[in-house]
């Protein structure tokens, strides 16, 4: 296709439902999803107000499916949308909006408005207004496989880097194997210790597992770009993979979007259930860890605390296994003020982190997070999402501060 | 039109035409919403969808649990007017009758002395809310005209029904007339404006809820 | 036949009457009309000297009630002196002459007192149909109402429905009855509503315009101010009960028997103005509310209309309930259609989006 | 009942000061009535005075020598209180209603005077009971 306004607004009222109605229909103007919203909070500017961010989607809403908007718009009192608004909104739509939930669990009328945000992003694909980075990044995914042009030499590489380090064989394509891992592009290209830590936890746990030669890319960018064409392309390659193997189980690794992706907008993109399960890698290592297949030694001593993913937490409801994981090793752990599903955002998540553009504002809404680390003094952040720890170490190198970012499969994998 | 006129005038056609109007208007908004559909979510469910949305349909009253946000003087304000709103409307003895004559059944009536209270607490906290909204930066960016009319609406009922009750300023019947008239105004605006989510915030909590609870997160 | 150049106070002297009368009736007058006392005197002294005022009575769609009330006469009281001493050229209720020769004393008193005369009616007129509904001697009442307001120096409106229309013009007002001051707009006109009105306010407005030669003020309404500045449940004897929030709930309960406030009766008290709590009817004796029956609201306009007499006034008047499920279905109709058309209109939309390529994100 | 019938101790004293304004004004009055004659006058019923008050003060004002009733379509008592040239007028209709409560400060209310055309009529009648007598 060649995309459009025309095409944008088809696709604005193709996806307007009955939540997106109800949502605007409730909204009062409160403000409340502002003070939830790290870009707000960290700005002040009133523009950043998650509702605020969706006003074209409201606007197609109420000239397309409200009596009252028809009405208004047949006296010449509501003019249709226009590319230019859409132009004028895509900062605030891709820039300022990390789709971290924080406003869809704190508006007092119910208003998903994350998910209002994934609904207006189709229709800005649609109209060709998306951020060159993160169509950049969709582009590849659909192209060459992987966003950050990780290909099968580049996984075969890490695999035998892997293999040296540990001295254990990394499976791929081993079908009926019970497990296929998954891995996000960071993992691949930007930390490559993932994979031997997760194959020596794995070994130790006695876990019948394999990697998949045409389905190792767990990045969605589809989901970030918000294209459920693109998204679903890429959520059906996992899906093959996984039923070629014929594994019971996927395992999202350390990265937010994935396990959204796969998980909670998998099934409903390519139109039904899955025949396997699929786990962020936190939730089956707890799993290990409750059936007492996973054994640690040793503690970590340094003043830690853990920073819920957005995705992973809030928007996927994993926040209790990365805790007792945790729990296994650390003697100095503490909780960040709001934490678990009420974290804040490391600033990066939602696809703003392949928009070059974004980069300044991400870095000064890092501020939150790094209040948050100041307050309680830690020396050491754990996480469970590859892109949180590239930024956050990202905020740590910009505001000298001296803490230093741990995966916590890595950090695991060190104690078994 | 003379007082006794106009107070007919509202009590007769013009609350038919009011309810007429609400009825009506609030039918089509709700239906044109609800008919929208929405898409069975394919994913395997982590938590009850159904309880978590009933839930949050009354928790999210209190959002700012959790650490999520700062609620303070806005989240109190605007609690006490709806409170007050509420009780207000459906306990006030003359209410009541108004209700009954209507509904054909009755209950009974909270002291007159809370009501006034109630209402004091309520025009206050509303005079309070707008005059933040005028210095807040986000509050009074998002705030559009139709806000200040809703505003308007929600408030004229309690003032004048105040007076009434208490100094009939331009005599009883006038004083009478007009707050009938204000209620009439306010139920008129409720489909065409945002005073339709005392009908949608229900859908719209559910949803968040279930929406959340089915990935087992209870906000 | 009394010399009819006799003054009042001639004439009342034949029977006995003394000045002194006339000054207590006029201290009495003064006091019930708030005007200073001092005036008193003074005003006796004009009453005394007044000779017949010339009054023509006229009555058109009306049920004598008016009359009956002002007319009937328990003892004999001061308004009733003063009522028997007017000259009451012209009444066909009350006039022993009828036919032809009524309608020549009319004429004739017209005539005679061009500019002078009190004309005073009670009834509406109607005028639908060219006001066939009601004639006397085959004038409509609209052509005999125009042509006796001409001579006329005032004109009195008595009763509600001269005042307002009243019971005749009551929805749907079969014979387009209308009030006095609907059809005349050049003349002083007072209203005294009621149905009836009461006698005392008739003949004070009388007396008033008799002794002062001047109408008393009047409120916007033209009614007397005196009479009708406060509402009855302004000086209702049970206003405390409704300051307490003490209502009787049915004709039988315990509140009806303690003498409750009758507000949720459907009393009309709060928004009717009339001297009842005050005058009272039956030479004093009683009023409505005190003998446990809310107030009609019958000096209002339109008070046959104002919805169900036992509703309570904070109760819609209309048909709320039907209004409320016509407006339902109405509502289903068109929000079902509208629910359709926005389907429609998706399902269109998914048919015609095409699919997100790679070329698109180039 | 004798309305003007007063217990010693019937009320407190006014809290509200309308008695005092009275007073004052019936001294005012008072004064005028010494300079020049004119006599004047106090509404009763026109004056908003708080319950008690009207007790309080017909118990000040009390009863002096003089007591005068008019029997003309309904009772009227005339009272002379305790300070001469101040009168209490109370008229009342055949059905014994209130119609009037006055104080009237005056030599003598005017409404026991008789007035000239009366007395004019006396004179008349008078005049045919002696032709009538002869």
């Amino acid at each position: 296709m060649t995309t459009s306004l025309a095409q944008g607004v088809n696709a604005l009222v193709d996806v307007i439902d009955r939540p997106i109605a109800a949502f605007f229909n409730s909204c009062v103007h409160c403000g409340f999803c502002a003070e939830a919203c790290l870009f707000y909070t960290e700005t002040g500017d009133p523009r950043y107000t998650p509702i605020y961010k969706v006003e074209p989607l409201r606007k197609v809403w109420k000239q397309h499916f409200t009596v009252w908007g028809k009405f208004l718009h047949a006296l010449g009192l509501s003019k249709p949308l226009t590319i230019e608004e859409l132009r004028e909104w895509e900062p605030l739509v891709y820039d300022a909006c990390t789709l971290c939930g924080r406003c869809s669990a704190v508006c007092p009328l119910g208003n998903d408005v994350t998910y209002m945000i994934r609904k207006l992003r189709e229709g800005m694909v649609a109209a060709g207004v998306a951020p060159e980075g993160l169509k950049g990044a969709a582009y590849r995914s659909l192209t060459i496989g992987s966003p950050m042009k990780i290909t099968l030499q580049t996984l075969k590489a890490t695999m035998r880097d892997a293999e040296q380090q540990t001295g254990l064989t990394i499976p791929l394509d081993k079908e009926g194997a019970e497990l296929m891992l998954i891995l996000s592009s960071n993992e691949i290209g930007l930390y490559p210790e993932i994979l031997p830590a997760i194959a020596r936890i794995f070994d130790k746990a006695g876990v019948s597992w394999t990697l998949c030669s045409t389905a190792f890319e767990a990045t969605n960018a589809g989901i970030q770009i918000g294209s459920s064409d693109v998204a679903r392309t890429l959520v059906q390659r996992i899906v093959d993979g996984a039923e070629k193997l014929k594994v019971k189980t996927v395992i999202s690794p350390e990265c937010g979007h994935a396990y959204t992706a796969l998980r909670w907008d998998g099934p409903n993109l390519i139109g039904r259930p899955f025949p396997f399960k699929v786990l962020h890698i936190t939730e089956f290592l707890d799993q290990l860890r409750a059936a007492g297949k996973l054994k640690t030694s040793g503690h970590e001593s340094e003043r830690m605390t853990y920073h819920d993913p957005c995705q992973i937490a809030r928007r996927g409801g994993v926040v209790d296994a990365p805790r007792n994981l945790i729990d296994m090793i650390a003697d100095n752990y503490v909780e960040m003020e709001e934490t678990g599903i009420a974290n804040w955002c490391c600033g990066g998540g939602g696809g703003v982190s392949s928009i070059e553009r974004a980069d300044p504002l991400r870095r000064k809404v890092f501020s939150k997070k790094k209040s948050q680390l100041d307050a309680i003094k830690v020396t050491t952040v754990v996480t469970a999402c590859a892109n949180c720890r590239h930024m956050i170490e990202e905020g740590i190198e910009d505001n000298k501060m001296n803490v230093k970012v741990v995966s916590l499969t890595e950090m695991l994998a060190q104690h078994v | 039109m003379n007082d006794a006129d106009f107070l007919l005038w509202v009590r007769g056609p013009g609350m038919i035409i009011a309810v007429a109007v609400f009825v009506f208007g609030v039918l089509v908004r709700f239906l044109e919403m609800w008919l929208l559909g929405k898409n069975v979510d394919l994913a395997e469910p982590k938590g009850a969808a159904f309880g978590a949305g009933v839930r949050t349909m009354f928790t999210r009253s209190a959002p700012c649990g959790e650490e999520m946000c700062d609620g303070g003087f806005v989240l109190f304000s605007s609690w006490a007017f709806h409170i007050a709103f509420v009780l207000i409307f459906l306990f006030l003895a003359p209410h009541i009758l108004f209700l009954k004559s209507i509904l054909g059944f009755g209950w009974p009536a909270l002291p007159k002395a809370l009501m006034t209270i109630l209402a004091i607490i309520g025009i206050i906290s509303m005079v309070a809310l707008l005059v933040h909204r005028f210095f807040h930066a986000v509050r009074n960016f998002l705030g559009k005209t139709v806000d200040y009319v809703a505003w308007t609406a929600t408030f004229l009922p309690l003032l004048t029904g105040y007076l009434a009750a208490h100094s009939p300023l331009f005599g009883y019947s006038m004083s009478l007339a007009l707050h009938i008239l204000s209620f009439e105004i306010f139920i008129v605006l409720i489909p065409f404006t945002k005073l339709m989510h005392m009908f949608t915030v229900w859908v719209a909590r559910y949803i968040n809820g279930a929406a959340f609870g089915r990935k087992g997160v209870a906000v | 036949m009394p010399d009819p150049f006799m003054t009042l106070g001639e004439k009342l002297a034949l029977q006995g009457v003394t000045r002194r009368t006339f000054l207590k009736y006029c201290t009495s007058l003064a006091s019930l009309m708030a005007l200073p006392p001092a005036m008193a005197a003074e005003m006796a002294e004009k009453l005394a000297k007044s000779t017949r005022q010339p009054v023509i009575w006229l009555s058109f769609q009306e049920c004598t009630g008016c009359t009956e009330s002002i007319a009937r006469s328990h003892s004999p009281t001061l308004e009733s002196l003063i009522f028997d001493a007017i000259s009451l050229d012209y009444h066909h209720t009350l006039q022993a002459a009828s036919g032809g020769a009524a309608e020549a004393a009319r004429l004739a008193s017209m005539k005679e007192h061009y500019g002078k005369y009190i004309l005073v009616v009670d009834g509406a007129i109607p005028m639908k149909d060219g006001g066939v509904y009601s004639t006397i001697a085959g004038i409509s009442n609209y052509d005999m109402l125009i042509d006796t307001a001409k001579g006329a120096a005032a004109i009195i409106a008595a009763g509600t429905c001269a005042a307002y229309g009243g019971l005749p013009h009551a929805n749907p007002n079969p014979t387009g009855a209308v009030s006095v001051s609907d059809i005349v707009k050049d003349k002083p006109i007072i209203n005294v509503p009621g149905c009836p009105p009461i006698a005392t306010v008739m003949t004070g407005v009388i007396a008033h315009v008799l002794t002062l030669g001047a109408l008393p003020e009047l409120d916007e309404q033209k009614r007397p101010k005196v009479f009708f500045g406060d509402t009855i449940h302004d000086r209702c004897y049970r206003r405390p009960f409704y300051d307490q929030g003490k209502f009787a709930k049915t004709f039988d309960d315990e509140g009806a028997r303690n003498g409750w406030c009758l507000f949720e009766l459907g009393c009309k008290g709060p928004v009717t103005r009339n001297a009842c709590a005050t005058l009272k009817w039956n030479g004093g004796a009683s009023f409505p509310i005190e003998s446990g029956h809310p107030c009609l609201g019958c000096s209002e306009p339109n008070f046959w209309d104002a919805g169900d007499f036992y509703r309570a006034l904070p109760e819609p008047a209309g048909k709320v309930l039907t209004t409320a499920a016509a407006a339902v279905a109405a509502g289903a109709v068109i929000g079902i259609a509208a629910g359709a058309i926005g389907r429609r209109k998706k399902a269109k939309a998914a048919a015609e989006r095409k699919p997100v390529t790679s070329d698109d994100l180039k | 009942m004798n309305l003007l019938h007063s217990p010693a101790n019937a009320t407190p004293p006014s809290q509200i000061g309308n008695i005092h304004a009275l007073l004052a004004e019936i001294a005012a009055l008072l004064g005028k009535l010494a300079e020049n004659g004119g006599s004047g006058f106090i509404d009763l019923k026109s004056l908003p005075l708080a319950p008690g008050e009207a007790r309080q003060l017909h118990d000040i004002l009390g009863r002096g020598e003089v007591t005068a009733s008019i029997d003309a379509l309904g009772p009227s008592e005339i009272i002379e209180t305790r300070y001469p040239g101040v009168w209490r007028v109370l008229h009342r209709n055949a059905g014994g209603d209130i119609t009037a409560d006055l104080l009237e400060i005056a030599h003598i209310p005017e409404i026991l005077k008789a007035h000239p055309d009366d007395v004019r009529t006396s004179r008349l009648r008078v005049l045919e009971r002696l032709a009538g007598t002869q």
